[in-house]
């Protein structure tokens, strides 16, 4: 019996236990790196409706749960996949089509927001932002501003109490979401995290939730993983349920495991113009599969060798990434 | 070698803008297509970094976003978006951001946010990421924009990152005791900002590019007065900019 | 040539160059651990003075250099060496007999103040303290509080502006000192820094000042130090001097490498007590020692073969620590 | 077996108090000896960490302080004093903090920073440490104190770190929504708090300690009416304590 049996479960079951229609999520990863995809199709998959996503620059997971109809809040800093979506489509489509309510900040805001929610404190402040329309104009209505989980202002200028000169400074209220989503590489089996490359705010996204979602690559025996502490990510007790999903960023990357896939992305992007190819896109690729692994199958074997990262390098070198 | 794409020369225009010891943020785009490229060409020894965390990478592959794993390959250090952001505006650096973006108006001000209004817009753009956050902390900022008059415009619809504001000393008024645009390099020229003004004015036009192409693609005056033409692409710097940095055409077009 | 020959200098060096009179200096490691000694040695020796020193925890490096009266002025947390001194000897000498000004915070406090300065913002807010005297008592008087370097106000009792409800929070001045002395495994020879074990507040620390000074136990090739980006600790660009000094954390610990000397921390402790014995460990020690160098040879390599940590536990297993 | 000492009798009637499952936040010196006990006679299963950073070492051996790197060995994960201190306070935890005091008063509040005038005290002490932050933030705080009145206050020279502060809900209205002191660790007894009054009243005495002697012991007046006597020492705790956690009377003396 291994210290994490109580937590180990599949994607179904964990978005079942700890996701609802209208939680508050944080999803880890940024753009076409490390996105949570084998939550965030399940989630989609179970029709959860009404989520308030909250996340610094993010691409696919965000597009899909979207363009899945899973989201009517979004805290965002950026929607975007380079070259596969200079502009996420689904969320432009929802935002200049008002499907959604929208709130924009900037990366270092909403880390910092994700920073206060971990260290317990109300807000931070911070000089980012003065004079920029992304302080001045809120995008959420009045009306939903004491609901909870929404900040009752979207940011407070102040001034600095311990300058005695004119030292204003924006206040960012924290973020303490219901559910953290991450993907990493490596969870050992007395349930210590591990993300190997950049954590992005996966850490801080983590630690303000109250329940923590973690899918990974490969789960390790404890002797590995407590090997070496220093490279370890999140400790046993931050985590609620652990899923064992190899692939689960893709089409993302993970570092050292695969790249990024192209071919996926572009299919992606050719579906996401349109409303109707949108929908056969979610039949075959969510709706059509009834898990993870049949999604890995439908990729196929030949396709996901293609992605695999050099050892050394950690990404796929020379892939075509056009 | 004559013929060269816009995209090419905005790289190089931008490349050569930095220099050895200068410390990097770049964006997705053509940011990364200039940074990749100065690290080949122009300053080896300049030292690259990005939001997501990844800093001096070996940029053996042009990394296609600043979420790229290419971006943490070779490192000095990997960290995430907080060690990354504040660098921008540590006060013992002179941190160098490149920013690319959909419209500009005369002090330098950015908006990748949106068309039309906020709420409901004509059209939406990705939003700030790094950008607001690198306009208000780095020491400068090099921009890229497309020259076109719906592009360089009188009134943003939206003020994403903060330039010169609304010239003058408005800047460090709002609050911010440093940093400001420095160059914009556009697919005809480039453009700088007067002293203690901060009005853009055009600094050099590309080989060829008539000035009267940049006003008539500039929807507000700017000096040209001082203008000067650019070194064309040598073979050389397309060489290494198509075989080297981006044999994909991942970015160049 | 490395990337790092402009950097490379002796303790001397670096605390002549970068160290003087009045400086703000905060020190790295915990109590007994990695303390930066051989630098703070190299400081005592060149008779620096009325150093202001900012530090969460210490013990030996913060003992010794007020005990050489380099220091004027403390803001600590915590001044002690365990069963060594459960009270820094010359420390509380200094606090009882007003030889310095000192003013206390938390632990907690300490580092937030350091994460401020890291982070480039004014100030940061917590809930820790409320309704202590280390809230509510100054220990600096009124009249140094508009000078650099010193906080307009020791802290801040402000409303949460995001709460409709009572909701104190205290807010807590940034510190950005003039020099962080830090000791670490590691340093590339392209100028990265890793430090192995725990990493205490080092990093914030650093990263909030404005010259950093590293000494290490080894200087390791570019390739090996960046064949794992994820383990380090600090770019090349935020480090000003480098020192390499093998056993330079000696008495106290480096996770890894060797463990704290209760031998000389013994003696030291029977040294401190006194002002006469102490004077003399002061000149056995420092004094009469030129060079980092000179300093190990008197302690000997057997005192330290016996502190050699083994590798898998970091410690020196079954050493006498009486 | 009889013979014990007061520091093994408090290491081990802390130690009784923790349970499988909690997260521990330990201090310096008998909470040093608690933890290590509890990890391996009552409470394998409980976690324990520490300010420094260390999150569940093996403690394989007794760490003499908090900044020993025996924190860091066979760890879940190495961190530092930021990541450490705000699991303190964690909303989705409940950790309890182990904490030595020179001063205590009626309400669990706690000296560790001086005795007499703050400015030019008679007695200085190291400081808060974490012990102020433990004591705004963890769920519930145990305390280890020497039994004697000049310690068991009526009035704390210095409050390092607030327990119940001046009883009732005053507390939470110094805008601390949790936490508070659980019980005090004598070497006569284990002392808890009453509700609503949050006064310190006696729980137990050790085996053989007459109540009149901590009622001579404690500056203030205590409710004894629920003292139970608490089991002694079994050979085997002893054992363990002596043989395998402080085989070198580090802290045992």
């Amino acid at each position: 019996m291994s210290d994490i049996d109580d937590k180990l479960m599949s994607p179904a079951d964990a978005v079942r236990r700890f996701i609802g229609n209208g939680s508050q999520v944080a999803i880890g990863g940024f753009t076409i790196n490390r996105n949570p995809m084998a939550l965030a199709c399940e989630i989609a998959r179970q029709g959860v409706k009404d989520l308030h996503l909250v996340c610094h620059s993010h691409g696919q997971a965000l597009d899909l749960l979207i363009g899945a109809g899973c989201v009517s809040r979004l805290e965002l800093a950026y929607g975007g996949n380079g070259r596969y979506a200079p502009t996420c489509i689904r969320f432009r489509d929802a935002v200049e089509n008002n499907k959604i309510l929208f709130e924009d900040y900037s990366n270092y805001q909403m880390s910092l927001r994700f920073l206060a929610g971990a260290l317990g404190v109300p807000y931070i402040p911070s000089k980012s932002g003065l004079g920029s329309d992304v302080i001045r104009l809120e995008g959420f209505p009045p009306g939903i501003r004491k609901e909870r989980n929404v900040a009752s202002k979207k940011v407070v200028i102040a001034q600095n109490p311990f300058s005695n000169d004119d030292d204003p400074v924006v206040l960012l209220p924290a973020l303490t979401p219901d559910v953290a989503l991450v993907h990493a590489q490596y969870v050992g089996d007395d349930g210590t995290v591990r993300i190997t490359g950049l954590s992005f705010a996966d850490i801080e996204q983590a630690k303000s939730a109250d329940v923590v979602i973690v899918s990974c690559e490969e789960i390790v025996p404890r002797s590995i993983i407590r090997r070496d502490p220093d490279a370890n990510s999140l400790p046993p007790f931050l985590v609620d349920a652990i899923v064992h999903a190899p692939h689960g960023a893709h089409p993302t990357a993970c570092y050292g495991f695969y790249d990024y896939d192209p071919g996926h992305l572009n299919l992606y992007r050719a579906a996401a113009g349109d409303d109707e190819t949108w929908r056969a896109y979610l039949d075959k690729w969510i709706y059509g599969v009834p898990s993870h692994e049949a999604y890995l199958e439908k990729i196929g074997d030949t396709a996901l060798r293609a992605l695999r990262a050099d050892p050394e390098r950690g990404y796929a070198v020379g892939l075509d990434r056009k | 070698m004559t013929g060269y794409t816009d995209t090419e020369m905005m790289a190089l225009a931008a490349g050569r803008l930095i220099k050895d010891g200068d410390i990097v943020f770049a964006g997705t785009g053509v940011s990364m297509l200039a940074a990749t490229t100065a690290k080949r060409i122009y300053a080896p020894g300049a030292v690259f970094f990005f939001e997501t965390g990844g800093i001096d990478p070996d940029l053996r592959e042009l990394p296609m976003t600043v979420g790229d794993p290419r971006v943490m390959s070779g490192t000095s250090i990997n960290t995430g978006l907080i060690d990354a952001l504040s660098l921008l505006g540590h006060r013992k650096l002179r941190t160098i951001a490149l920013l690319g973006t959909a419209q500009i108006d005369r002090y330098g001000n950015l908006n990748t946010t949106s068309l039309g209004d906020y709420h409901r817009p004509a059209t939406r753009f990705p939003g700030s990421g790094g950008a607001c956050d690198a306009a208000s902390c780095a020491s400068g900022v090099i921009s890229f924009v497309k020259h076109e008059k719906r592009r360089f415009v009188e009134k943003l619809d939206y003020l994403t990152s903060v330039g010169w504001y609304r010239g003058g000393d408005s800047r460090r008024r709002l609050g911010l005791p440093r940093g400001g645009p420095i160059a914009v390099v556009t697919n005809l020229g480039v453009m700088k900002f007067d002293d203690p003004t901060k009005e853009m004015y055009l600094a050099c036009r590309y080989p060829g590019v008539p000035v009267e192409t940049i006003l008539e693609n500039t929807g507000f005056p700017v000096d040209v007065s001082r203008t000067v033409e650019a070194e064309p692409p040598s073979a050389e710097e397309l060489r290494i900019l198509r075989k080297e940095v981006d044999p994909q055409h991942l970015i160049l077009q």
